[in-house]
Parts: structure tokens; C-alpha cells; sequence
């Protein structure tokens, strides 16, 4: 990596502050982006990444600090002058308009007029046709965004962003919604973006994704900066002390299928009408299965089905051997079956309300009196337990949560679950955007709740999330599950394999 | 190489346009719990002290009590509304839902006779029956709540017409009906019990909305009904109950409306219905839903009636007069908005 | 439904004439009135009919397509009672083209299309109302009027023949406000507690119609005034108004003859069918009535509950 | 090492996987655009169908043409107010701003003499005043729609009584101001020129909504504003001018509805918003902003259309009508939503 010696700086920022109500997000920041990098920016949630790039995006104003690009000292006025500035960015959380079509989503605020104000649709759509077969993208240009899933829409947000013609394109945690696969595709499409006229600004809490993409690496902990390395020459570990001020030592694969425990929630030939065909297996008390796919393989599918959110075509359910109707999550709850979704916006947190209303939403009825009054102070001492426990960073139990980062909502979420005292917990890629070290301790928590005898299917993208913490691990491809595997058998290579058996030959196991 | 400054440099306002969009919003959020409702009762103040100045007539004692009877129904109204509003929702039903219980109250009362205390709890209930019917449509039949609550301040109109016989009712078999508004409960100033009870439904309503497991879900259904669905509420089960406790307001406002005028007339509460919600709405609550506040809407509901009666009081020409009341809502709403983001 | 051919609507009523009356208003007990006197004229002449208003009488596009609907079911004749003449006009002549006659009541329609109007003259009502408000104040002092609408042409004529009556007659009466509640009442009783709160040495107030003169009644017994001390006078009958006649608590009221307007209506219909000549007008009279004649029976026989 | 391909990578693996979500779950999304509207259509058959049974008088050219008219005024309303919720916002000034309009014309030729050109020109420009006026309130003031349009209401009501001294205003000079609304543009059937100009304003409405710049950014806005401002719209300014638009068909409808009524009546228009926005609704618009169409927006008129000549027709007694339109609603709208969820 010559370029990391001899190339210039394209985009530079000093002593950079901004404040928020009861959190200092950034105190005296620095950040050196060269010609032609990928520079990583890592750090716990609410290090302050998101804030950092929303300045450069121009959507807040900084407190104070100074912003050169190619050398040149200038004020970012707002997100239009940011774009013509050359700096695109894909936010961390999803800005689309969820009513309009992919290709509208995209062109939105550049569109091209004929007569003034008429808009030719069909163009429009060659446009982003010709935009997704230059960066190899299958998307639909005339598809509604609001029917995309989730890594979908992440795909959108990078072909908008690709389609600007940036000097500097900032991602911020863009894999936190992909799969391996579509990591590969965009990790392609970052090579191909970079040239010695631009740069790529990379958040992720991926650490093994770093090594793979990125030049050097700049370290924010606290709103403070700790320093930058070369990627080369560090080892993961060191960035993980930077980030973290202490030693994370990754605990090892569990030590073999122990948990022989009594099958708490049994499925049974699960078929819905739009993808899932006959998807069979059983969760044990005191045991982890881990749900492994592509993108789309529906796995959340099988989660929503379980807990009512989506109606079954045929199949059934069993709680500790007796069948169950579920017809809503509300009856699902009632079952001791509960369900953390993998869409945090618009399916897990009350942004507009406070952490802790958030945090005992699901057991709010363990905090009722018989009179219907709530007991505040215990809610609070609750919401203060999970914050500390999970450290979520945040002034106060008080906080709106859409005031915080996104690792820290998502922990949230995590929370809510953890305080109802459920049988079955189905979590949808619970660690998503959540950073290395709060990891460990999540992937601690729920081998607790495992060993306390719950039942914990847990939904993951991240192969080595899954044989790191499953006991054992279903795959599966096309709404069928290819394999039922004990973590002992696994790999990530047998996994992959069974993921992509797509069509008939597909086996069932149990 | 970290330059750990002790101090961070104090926040100053942000001055990009979107400063109002993103950064603004959060700091707006921070302080809109608690300045909302102080800010909006500044407005109330400089009203009522603009209005005492203009007239002597307006500050006193038997004027304010004419105030608070005039806010009464319509404030009960906007209670109850606040918690639909809260979720999202909305109610078009109350203002004529309010006129058939005034009607039913009648029908118990005098057509059929019943004890005092009955034909009140009927009435009430009645009430409740209707709210029940909006969030049974709304929820279980999926109808936007828009329509839902269209249909049925339609029907309650038409109701209130066929059940009188198109004639107002009397209440001459009870007589003291007329006492649950009007009865004077302060020796020598003329208090009356209609406008105590609206005080104590106030309180009512402030518990069930900041206290109860209600108002708990009232402001998480609002706020994201489909994460709240997914964190294994019965969300429909909740939302039924909402409509159907806002219904109850709507009764009791009709059980003091029909008392206050010792009939049940069976016309008119069309309007009413957008008197409420504004006050509902002047008072900070967001028609988004998952933001509100029961002090807000009394608030609301007392700039409303201020303002109508101030403008009567210091003998504006009637036609300007719904034009100062528009331009008053506009620039007290529009304070509001200038002080929160300043702030 | 049935299965025959589908004619059998009301609005048809086989070989009876269809007369459709379209007034001002409906719910409210005034229209009543005049429905009931239609109807005792519709089964005495045996015809059929039909009688609509729109909502408020502020509402002229509801009652033009009322009248619109009403021709397009091809009536024998027409009742109309128009909220705005001349909005009425192309539909008039239509009906005129149609030969279908059209008499007017309650209020004059400015057209010589109708054959007759049925109508109170309600300058003259507010008059003999004034002049007993001025009797009752000993012919000095500040009374103030709550008028139930600001631009119909009744709540204008009921104000206009109040205030004009003391201009002209009575100099010692000073006319210190005057408020319009919609005939709604409890915003009439608000707004007349606004109005004494204003003046305190008010002497008396006149309510133009039954809700607005119920109103005022309300706001001087939620004041606790004396009625002694302040002169209501009201228009129109019910219940309400009878009692606080009889109470004492207003002195009197102006009454029209709504029964007979509706009946003068349906009557002159019928007449104009059968082809015999009609009035240019028919005064269907108004009264004073109070604690000392209401029982009277002639009296009875035009106040409605 | 930046290898410059034209060509793009093989296709992945997990596209094969996209196949299975595409072809089930999205069917029902992917119908709703255009089922929706045949749905509410279906509705309305039956309506039309049911009536025609009931009366020989109501499927008569001359009655579907009045019903027609009947519906010219709403309607037009109903097309303006459509952009305006789909941006998620509100106009209730939409009634009385209409009538204030009409007493401006009534200004513009009687009181001032203009020709009658100027005189129509300049009423339509005054409605956009209004809504200029409340997208200001709303985008730059940041004050809620509910509420700015709200004061718009009231001020509009009163300012129209305060204009035309409370009187009726006739348009005396330009007689043929009438011809607008009610010249018959066919020999032998009576329809009005009213109805043409109705007809002719759907079409440009759905063009602006469907092909050009401002509905993109009116959808846009209504999805997601936040997002929509982040990729650099300036939100503020088509808020602006998307209010100003609603204005001037309101405008439009103040010409229309004076020339139908050969003057200009200071009164009324309370309550037509609300039957504008229930066309709006009930075309399947929804009031969260984002979705809509015009084609929806003109059957939700004439479903409410049909409905109030219907039962008139068949001499439904009055009582009765309101609680037959409200019942119809409902059940027009279940069943939409439940054909919508079974497909
Ligand atoms: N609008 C806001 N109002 C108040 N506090 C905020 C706001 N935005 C961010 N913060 C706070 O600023 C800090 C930094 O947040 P930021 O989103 O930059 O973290 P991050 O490094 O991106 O974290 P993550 O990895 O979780 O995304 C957090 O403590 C967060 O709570
Ligand atoms: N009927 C439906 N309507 C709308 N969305 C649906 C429907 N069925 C499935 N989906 C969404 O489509 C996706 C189906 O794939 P699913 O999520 O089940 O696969 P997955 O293996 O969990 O993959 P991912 O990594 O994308 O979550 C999900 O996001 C799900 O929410
Ligand atoms: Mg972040
Ligand atoms: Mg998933």
C-alpha cells in the first residue's frame, strides 16, 4: 500500500466539537482522510462516528473546528452543498422514502425535466438500470422501496450514493444489514470507487472486515480521538484495546451440544404462502440454535410466522409438546414466546420515547398494580439496571432514543427483551451495528439466559456469530432449511454450502 | 496524540437551514416535556392579561367562573380526545356523539323513567358504547380512524334526530338533573358543580395518562404501533379500550350538556368536533401521535374559550371576531414554535 | 327489494299529486312545525309530499341541490322557502319551464315566479317584540339583542325591525350590543353571560329565535340574575320558552304561526293545481304571547313544544 | 489495482434467493396501487346499481348530471386538498377559504367592475394567495398544518362576512358570470359547462400528480420528509408552492360555486372541508401522507355524491339520510379493506 506513504490529504478536520444536550458527542476531534484511501473509523457506540460524518454531510453544524478539502479551508452550509462538495453518504440509518420506487429513490432532487416540470418515468429507470449494471447490482428500478427487505434497501442507499459523482463517499456500518455475499459485491464496488482523486470513509464494528478493505484505520473513543494506524502493520487486537481502553478476550466455541434439555418450542411442516415450505425443527430449553442464510433465505420469515406477525398457510406450532395457536404476538408473548426484530427503525425501538419506556415495553405489565398505576421508580430502576448492564450510552434512563447512536438503540432493543422473562427468545440479527466489545458481552448474556434453561434461537448473518455462540445451527436456503448441524460439525465452508443448495435437492433435516 | 481538553467548548446554535430538521429536533424534543406546556401557558397569560386590560369586566370573578362553564363541554370533549390523538388517531364523532348521549340521557331519564343515577350512568356508558363501536371498526375492521369516526358522527347525528322525534327532551320528571352542571357549590360566588366535575376529570385523565399502564400504551401505540405490536402488546385490545374510554368523556360531556340547557336537544355539535381537537392540538399534543400531554389540552381548551369570550367581552364586531381568534391561534402556535427552538 | 318494476317510491305515491316542499331548515322545531301543518294539509287535500331543508341556514348550496333533487323527481308542484332568491333563480325558471308552480313561504322568494308566498311578516314581529321589550324597561335604559344569524334574511328583518322600532320610537333606549349565536344554545347562553358581564346595567335582552332566546334564559339563571332586573324577550315557542315564560323568567315572546305556514303552503299547492286564482300573499299572522294570555287557546293553537 | 471493468461482476448467488421473496411476498403491495381504485369503483357500481334499482327517477340523464354538479364543487376541492394530505399535511381552510373566494369575485366584478376575464383570473390567484399564505404558516413558521389551516379557517369565515358587509353579493354587472357554471355545453342534455371544467381539472390534476416534478416531490415528501430534504430538495419551498396549488383550485371551486349560486354568499363552507377530505379519503389516500391518487380522490367524491342524491331520490326521510350515508361509508371502506387483504 504505497498510497498510504505518498498520497495527500483530500479531506482534513481539526479540533472538531459538538455538543448535545447532556452528551459532549465530540470533543477536539481530528481525522485524515488521503487521496485514494479507504480509511476505517472505529469505536465503541457513541464514539461519535455518525456524529462526525453527519457534520461532514452538513447536516449538523459543528461547534467548532476546522474542514479542508484538498487543502482547502470551507463551511459546510448542508446536505445540498455537501453533495456538491463531492462528499455522498450512506447513513447509518436508512433514508429512503419507502412510497417511491427504487429508481425514484435514487435521482430524487435531480431529476430531469422536460418543459419545466414534466418527468419521463421510463427514462428514469433506464437511468438506474444503467446505473446497477455498471455496479452489478440485481435491484428493480421500478420497484416500490417500502417492499424491499432490509439488506435490499442498504443496497439502494449504496447505489445512491455510487451514483453521485463523489470525491469522498462516507459509509457509515453499510454491512451491518449484508450478508457475506453482498459484502463481497460492495467490498468490489469500494475497489472500484477508489482512484487517487477519491476517497472512502468506512465505519463498521466488523473487525475482520477492516484487514480486507481499508488502508488505515482511525480510532474514536468517547468523542475523543485516540489515534490512526496503518492496517498493515496492526493487529486487530491493538485497535480493539484503542477502542475499548482494555483486553476483549473472545471466548471460544461452546464446548459441545450440553444442552439435552426438554424441546420448549416445536415447528412442524411451516409453510406460508409466500416462501416458507415445510420448515421443521425444535429449540431446547437451555440451548442456542442458530439460524444460518443468504439474505432473503427467510429466516426472519420463520420468526414472524412463530410469533404471529405474518399469517401461516399451513404447519404448527408446539409449546413443550402441545399445539398452539398463535395468531398475533401478543398471544405469542402469552406463550412465553417473544421476538426481537432485525429492523430496529421501524419494527424494534419508540424513537420518539425515552430509553427506559422502551426498555420494560414488552414487561410493562410486571410493573402494574392492580389499579392499572405503573410504579415509575421501579421502571427506573430497571431501565437504570439494563443501561448499566449493557452500557448503553446514554445522560439518562430519560433519553428520547432517537438521541442515540445507532449501536446504542440497538442494544435497546436487545434490553426490552432481556427484561420479560420469556421461554423462547427469537432474536433477528440482535448484533447488528453493536461494537466488538458490547459483543462479548451479549453473546455472555444470552449463554446465561441459555444456562438459566431458556430457549434462544438467535438469527444471524455473521457466520462466525453463529458457530461462536449456537449450540447448534439450522440453515437455511429458499424457505426450506438445508441442515440442522451441531456446532461440533460446523464450519464456515459446510455452512456456506448449505446456504446456496437452492431448489429441490435440499434435505430436510432435523 | 489525544489532546484531552478538560472543557468542551460550550454548545453555540446551529445555523445551517437544518439545523431545524436534525439538530434542532433533538434539543426540541429534550426540553418539549416540560416547556411545551409552560410556553403554551404563556400565551394563555399574555391573553388573559391583554383582555384585563381592554375591559374591567373581563377579570372577574363571576366572568372567569362564565369561562370555565363555557370550556367545560368542549374540554371534557378534548380529554378524551387526547388520548385517541396521542395514538395516532382521530375522533370526529364527539361533537354529535356527545349531542345523541345528551339524547339518550332523555330517552333514559324521561321516556323511560329511570332513577337519576341510572339514566347518568347509562348515558355515560352510552357513551362508551359508541367509542366502543370506533375502535372495534377502526381496529378489527382495519377503517382508517378518519373515516371510521366519520361514519359515526354521521350516524349519531342522524340517531339524535330519529330517536327525539326531531324534538328536543325535557327532563321533567327529574328535575334535579339539571343540577349536575349547574348547582352552585360555592356559598356566594357562582361555582358551578359541572365545572368541578370537569377539574376532577382533568386529574382523572392526567393519572390515566401518565400513570396507568393506558397511558403507557396510548404513547407506545402512537409512537410505533408496529414495534409495540411486536413487543407482544394486543395492540387492538388497547386501542379499543382507547376509543372506548374517549367515548366515555364524550358521554359525560353529554350528560353536562344536556343538564346545563335542562334538555337534550337533538341538533347541532357539528363543529364541536373541531374545537376539540384544536384545543387538543394547541395544547403541544402532535396529530403524528406518541407526543401529548393532558395539561397541554387544558390549556388548549381554556386559550379557546378565553379568547371567544374575551372578544365578546370587550364588544368586538361578531364578524372579526373569528378572525382574531385565527390569527390569535396562529401567532400563540407560532411563539410556541419560535421559543422551543430558541430554547 | 321487490321484484316488480320499481316504481313504487314514495316520491311517486301511485295516483296521489307529489308536492315537494324544500325549506329553510329542518331540525329544528320551527321547521317541525311547519312539516306537521304541511302534512295535516297533505292528508286533508290527499296529496303527497315531501319536505327537506339543509342542515343550517347558512347552507345555500345544500338547499339549491335540494331543490335541484326535488325537481328532478318531476313534483306536481313545489313549497319553497328560499334561503337566497336569486342563488335560486335559474332553478326557479326551470321549474317555471316545467310548469311546475312553485309557492314560496316563510319567507318572500324575489321572483314573480312563485304564485304566492305564505309567510310571518317578521319586520312587523320584531317591531310589537321591541315594543314590548320597551314597555317592560319603563322605556329607558341598554338593552342588547342575541340574533340567531347575521345574514339570513330573517335574522336580519327580526334584528332590523327590533332596532328600528326603538330608533324610531323609543329615544330613551340605548341598543349597546348585538350578538349572533347560530340559534345554538349554549353558545347563545355563553354569549349573552359575555354581553351582561360587559354590562352590567343592562336592562333587558331579546333572543331572536327559540335557541337564542333559550340561551339567554340559561345565562341568566347561571348568573343568578334576578329577573326582575333584566326583560328577556324571545321569539318562537317550545317547551323551554313556554316554561320560562311561566317561570317568570322571560316576559314574553313573539310566536309565528308555523303550523299554518306549512299548511297555507300545501294548501295553496293544491289550489294552484285545481287551477284557482291565489293571493299575491298570505300573512300567516304573528302574536305576543306572555305569562297572561298563553294558555289562551287561541294562542295554544300556534305555540309548538 | 483499481481494476476498471466494464464488465460487472457474474451475478451472486443470492439473487437466486431474491426470486422466492419477489414472487409472493410483494403481490399484495403490488396490487394495491391499482386495485384500490377499482375497488372504491366497485363500491361505487353497486352504490349507482342499488339506487337505479330503487328509483326509476335516479338513473336519468338528468339526474346523473346533477349528480354531477353536485359533486363539481367538492370535488374540485377534493383534488387540490389530495396533494396536500399526500404530503402528510391538512387543509382545513379549504371551505370557508372557498367562500371568501367567492365574496372576492363578487368584489373583483361588482364592487371593482373588472371584465369578467380579469375578474375570474383574479379570484383563482386569490385562493393561491391562501394557500400560499398557509404553506408559508406551515413550512416557514413550522406551524402544524391542523392548526395553521385551522386559523386560516376561522379568518377566512370571518374576513368573507367582514368583506361583503355580511350581505350577499349578486353579480349584477356581469350576468354572464353564471354561464360558467351552469351554461349547458350540449344541445338538448343540460350539462353544464361546471361539469366539463370538473373533468378538465382531474385531468390536469392526475398529470401533475403522476408526470411531472411536483408530485414526485408531493409523494416524496408525504414518504419520508426528513430524507427527502437530506438529499437535498428544498422541501420548504415545494411545501410552499404544493399549498399554493391547493389554494388555487380552491379558488377555482369559490368561481364555480358563486356562478352556480349567481352570487356570492358570505356564509357556510364550514364542514365542506371535512367532506373534501373524506373524498380524499375514502379514495383511499391516507391521511399518514405518502399514498394517493386522483383517480381515487374523484371516485370518493361521487360515492359521496351519489349517496346524499340517492337517498333524496328515493325520499330516504331526512333523519334517516345522515345515518344511511355514514353506514354506507363504513361499510364501503370494510370492504375495501377486506378485498384488499384477501387478494
Ligand atoms: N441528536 C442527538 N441528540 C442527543 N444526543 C445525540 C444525538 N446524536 C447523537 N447523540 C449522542 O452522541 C453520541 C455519539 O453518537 P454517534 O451516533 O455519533 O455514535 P456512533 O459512534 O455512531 O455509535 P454507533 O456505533 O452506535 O453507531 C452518543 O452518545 C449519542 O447518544
Ligand atoms: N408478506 C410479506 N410482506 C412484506 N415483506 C415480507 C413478507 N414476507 C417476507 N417479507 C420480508 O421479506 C424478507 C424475507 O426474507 P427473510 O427476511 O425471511 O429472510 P432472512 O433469511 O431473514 O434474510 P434477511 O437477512 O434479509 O433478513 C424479510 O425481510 C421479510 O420481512
Ligand atoms: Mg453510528
Ligand atoms: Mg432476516
Amino acid at each position: 500500500m504505497s498510497a498510504v506513504e505518498a498520497a495527500t490529504s483530500l479531506l482534513d478536520i481539526e479540533g472538531v466539537s459538538k455538543g448535545f444536550p447532556g452528551v459532549q458527542a465530540l470533543a477536539d476531534v481530528q481525522l485524515e482522510l488521503r487521496h485514494g484511501e479507504v480509511l476505517a473509523l472505529v469505536g465503541e457506540n457513541g464514539a461519535g462516528k455518525s456524529t462526525l460524518m453527519k457534520l461532514l454531510a452538513g447536516i449538523y453544524t459543528p461547534d467548532a473546528g476546522i474542514f479542508r478539502l484538498n487543502g482547502e479551508e470551507l463551511v459546510i452550509e448542508g446536505p445540498r452543498h455537501a453533495q456538491e462538495l463531492g462528499i455522498s453518504i450512506i447513513h447509518q440509518e436508512f433514508n429512503l422514502m419507502s412510497d417511491l420506487t427504487v429508481a425514484q429513490n435514487i435521482f430524487i432532487g435531480r431529476e430531469r425535466r422536460t418543459g419545466g416540470i414534466f418527468l419521463d418515468e421510463r427514462a428514469l429507470n433506464r437511468r438506474a438500470q444503467d446505473l446497477f449494471d455498471r455496479l452489478g447490482l440485481a435491484l428493480d428500478p421500478s420497484e416500490p422501496v417500502e417492499r424491499l427487505t432490509v439488506a435490499r434497501q442498504q443496497m439502494v442507499e449504496i447505489a445512491k450514493a455510487l451514483s453521485f459523482d463523489a470525491k469522498v463517499l462516507i459509509m457509515d456500518e453499510p454491512t451491518a444489514a449484508l450478508n457475506d455475499t453482498e459484502v463481497d459485491v460492495l467490498f468490489e464496488l469500494i475497489r472500484r470507487f477508489r482512484t487517487p482523486e477519491t476517497g472512502v470513509i468506512y465505519i463498521s464494528h466488523r473487525m475482520e472486515e477492516l484487514a480486507r478493505i481499508s488502508d488505515r484505520i482511525t480510532v474514536l473513543r468517547d468523542g475523543r480521538y485516540v489515534g490512526t494506524r496503518i492496517t498493515a502493520e496492526t493487529e486487530p487486537r491493538e485497535i480493539i484495546s484503542l477502542m475499548v481502553g482494555r483486553e476483549i478476550v473472545g471466548e471460544q466455541r461452546p464446548a459441545s451440544a450440553a444442552a439435552s434439555g426438554e424441546p420448549v418450542l416445536s415447528v412442524r411442516g411451516l409453510t406460508t404462502r409466500n416462501l416458507l415450505r415445510d420448515v421443521g425443527f425444535d429449540v431446547r430449553a437451555g440451548e442456542i440454535l442458530g439460524f444460518a442464510g443468504l439474505m432473503g433465505a427467510g429466516r426472519t420469515e420463520v420468526a414472524r410466522a412463530i410469533v404471529g406477525a405474518d399469517r401461516i398457510e399451513s404447519g404448527e406450532i408446539l409449546v413443550h409438546g402441545r399445539a398452539v395457536n398463535i395468531s398475533n404476538p401478543a398471544e405469542a408473548a402469552r406463550h412465553g414466546i417473544g421476538y426481537l426484530s432485525e429492523d430496529r427503525k421501524q419494527l424494534g425501538v419508540l424513537l420518539e420515547r425515552s430509553v427506559r419506556e422502551n426498555i420494560v415495553l414488552a414487561s410493562l405489565r410486571d410493573y402494574v398494580s392492580g389499579l392499572g398505576f405503573v410504579n415509575g421508580s421501579r421502571i427506573e430502576a430497571t431501565g437504570r439496571e439494563y443501561v448499566e448492564k449493557l452500557r448503553i450510552k446514554t445522560p439518562s434512563t430519560a433519553q428520547l432514543v432517537k438521541n442515540l447512536s445507532g449501536g446504542n438503540q440497538q442494544k435497546v432493543v436487545i434490553a426490552k427483551w432481556l427484561a420479560k422473562d420469556c421461554e423462547v427468545l427469537i432474536f433477528d440479527e440482535p448484533t447488528r451495528g453493536i461494537d466488538v466489545g458490547a459483543k462479548e458481552e451479549i453473546y455472555t448474556l444470552l449463554r446465561q439466559l441459555a444456562d438459566q434453561g431458556k430457549a434462544i434461537i438467535m438469527i444471524s448473518s455473521e457466520l462466525p456469530e453463529v458457530l461462536r455462540l449456537a449450540d447448534r445451527i439450522a440453515v437455511m436456503a429458499e424457505g426450506r432449511l438445508t441442515a440442522m448441524l451441531d456446532n461440533a460439525e460446523a464450519t464456515q465452508e459446510n455452512l456456506m454450502d448449505y446456504a446456496t443448495r437452492f431448489s429441490s435437492e435440499g434435505t430436510i433435516a432435523r | 496524540m489525544t489532546p484531552t481538553t478538560t472543557q468542551p467548548p460550550a454548545p453555540n446554535p446551529s445555523t445551517t437551514a437544518f439545523a431545524a430538521v436534525e439538530a434542532g429536533a433533538p434539543r426540541l424534543a429534550w426540553l418539549r416535556g416540560s416547556l411545551q406546556q409552560l410556553l403554551a401557558f404563556a400565551s394563555l397569560i399574555v391573553i388573559v392579561a391583554a383582555f384585563s386590560f381592554a375591559s374591567p369586566h373581563f377579570f372577574t370573578t363571576n366572568n372567569l367562573v362564565s369561562i370555565l362553564t363555557a370550556a367545560t363541554v368542549t374540554g371534557i370533549l378534548a380529554l378524551g380526545t387526547t388520548f385517541v390523538i396521542i395514538t395516532g388517531g382521530i375522533d370526529l364523532s364527539i361533537g354529535t356523539g356527545m349531542v345523541l348521549c345528551g339524547v339518550m340521557a332523555g330517552v333514559f331519564l324521561t321516556y323511560l323513567g329511570w332513577p337519576i343515577w341510572a339514566g347518568v350512568a347509562a348515558t355515560i356508558l352510552f357513551g362508551g358504547l359508541i367509542g366502543l363501536i370506533n375502535g372495534v371498526n377502526i381496529s378489527v375492521f382495519g377503517i382508517p380512524p378518519f373515516i371510521a369516526t366519520l361514519g359515526m358522527m354521521l350516524i349519531s347525528a342522524g340517531l339524535s334526530l330519529v330517536i327525539s322525534g326531531t324534538k328536543p327532551i325535557y327532563f321533567n320528571d327529574t328535575p334535579e338533573f339539571q343540577s349536575i352542571m349547574n348547582l352552585s357549590i360555592i356559598p356566594g360566588v357562582r361555582f358551578p358543580l359541572g365545572v368541578a366535575i370537569f377539574i376532577v376529570m382533568i386529574v382523572v385523565a392526567a393519572v390515566l395518562l401518565s400513570k396507568t399502564i393506558i397511558g403507557r400504551y396510548t404513547f407506545s401505540i402512537g409512537s410505533n404501533e408496529a414495534a409495540t405490536a411486536l413487543s407482544g402488546v394486543n395492540v387492538r385490545r388497547w386501542k379499543i379500550l382507547i376509543y372506548t374510554l374517549a367515548g366515555l368523556f364524550v358521554g359525560l360531556a353529554g350528560v353536562l350538556s344536556a343538564s346545563r340547557l335542562s334538555s337534550a336537544q337533538p341538533t347541532g355539535g357539528m363543529g364541536l368536533e373541531l374545537e376539540a381537537i384544536a384545543a387538543v392540538v394547541i395544547g403541544g399534543t402532535s396529530l403524528q401521535g406518541g407526543k401529548g400531554s393532558i395539561i397541554g389540552t387544558v390549556i388548549g381548551a381554556l386559550i379557546m374559550a378565553v379568547l371567544t369570550n374575551g372578544l365578546r367581552i370587550i364588544s368586538v364586531p361578531q364578524e372579526w371576531q373569528s378572525v382574531a381568534v385565527g390569527v390569535v391561534i396562529l401567532v400563540a402556535v407560532y411563539l410556541d414554535m419560535l421559543r422551543r427552538r430558541r430554547s | 327489494a321487490s321484484d316488480g318494476g320499481g316504481s313504487e317510491t314514495g316520491a311517486e305515491g301511485g295516483d296521489k299529486p307529489y308536492i315537494a316542499l324544500v325549506s329553510k331548515g329542518f331540525q329544528h322545531q320551527f321547521w317541525q312545525a311547519v312539516k306537521s301543518g304541511a302534512e295535516q294539509a297533505a292528508e286533508e287535500f290527499g296529496v303527497e309530499i315531501t319536505f327537506e331543508g339543509p342542515d343550517t341556514e347558512a347552507d345555500v348550496d345544500q338547499q339549491i341541490q335540494q331543490l335541484q333533487t326535488a325537481l328532478d323527481k318531476s313534483p306536481a308542484a313545489i313549497g319553497f322557502a328560499a334561503l337566497d332568491s336569486q342563488a335560486a333563480g335559474p332553478l326557479l325558471q326551470q321549474a317555471k319551464d316545467s310548469n311546475i308552480p312553485v309557492i314560496a313561504f316563510d319567507s318572500g322568494v324575489d321572483s314573480d315566479i312563485p304564485l304566492t308566498t305564505a309567510a310571518t311578516d317578521n319586520l312587523a314581529a320584531a317591531a310589537e317584540a321591541a315594543k314590548h321589550m320597551a314597555d317592560a324597561v319603563g322605556h329607558e335604559g341598554k338593552v342588547a339583542l342575541v340574533v340567531h344569524d347575521q345574514t339570513s334574511v330573517t335574522g336580519q328583518e327580526r334584528r332590523d325591525g327590533f332596532v328600528g322600532y326603538m330608533e324610531e320610537n323609543e329615544p330613551g333606549i340605548e341598543i349597546v350590543d348585538i350578538q349572533y349565536g347560530g340559534g345554538d344554545q349554549a353558545k347563545s347562553a355563553d354569549l349573552a353571560k359575555a354581553i351582561l358581564a360587559a354590562n352590567p346595567d343592562l336592562k333587558g335582552i331579546y333572543g331572536s329565535n327559540e335557541g337564542s332566546a333559550i340561551g339567554v334564559v340559561q345565562a341568566v339563571k347561571e348568573l343568578g340574575i334576578d329577573p326582575a332586573q333584566l326583560a328577556v324577550v324571545g321569539f318562537d315557542s317550545g317547551e323551554a320558552q313556554m316554561d320560562a315564560i311561566r317561570d317568570g323568567l322571560m316576559i314574553g315572546a313573539i310566536t309565528q304561526n308555523p303550523v299554518g305556514i306549512g299548511y297555507e303552503t300545501v294548501k295553496a299547492a293544491v289550489e294552484a293545481l285545481d287551477g284557482k286564482k291565489l293571493p299575491k300573499t298570505i300573512d300567516t299572522g304573528y302574536y305576543w304571547y306572555d305569562a297572561s294570555n298563553i294558555d289562551d287557546e287561541e294562542i295554544q293553537a300556534v305555540l309548538y313544544e
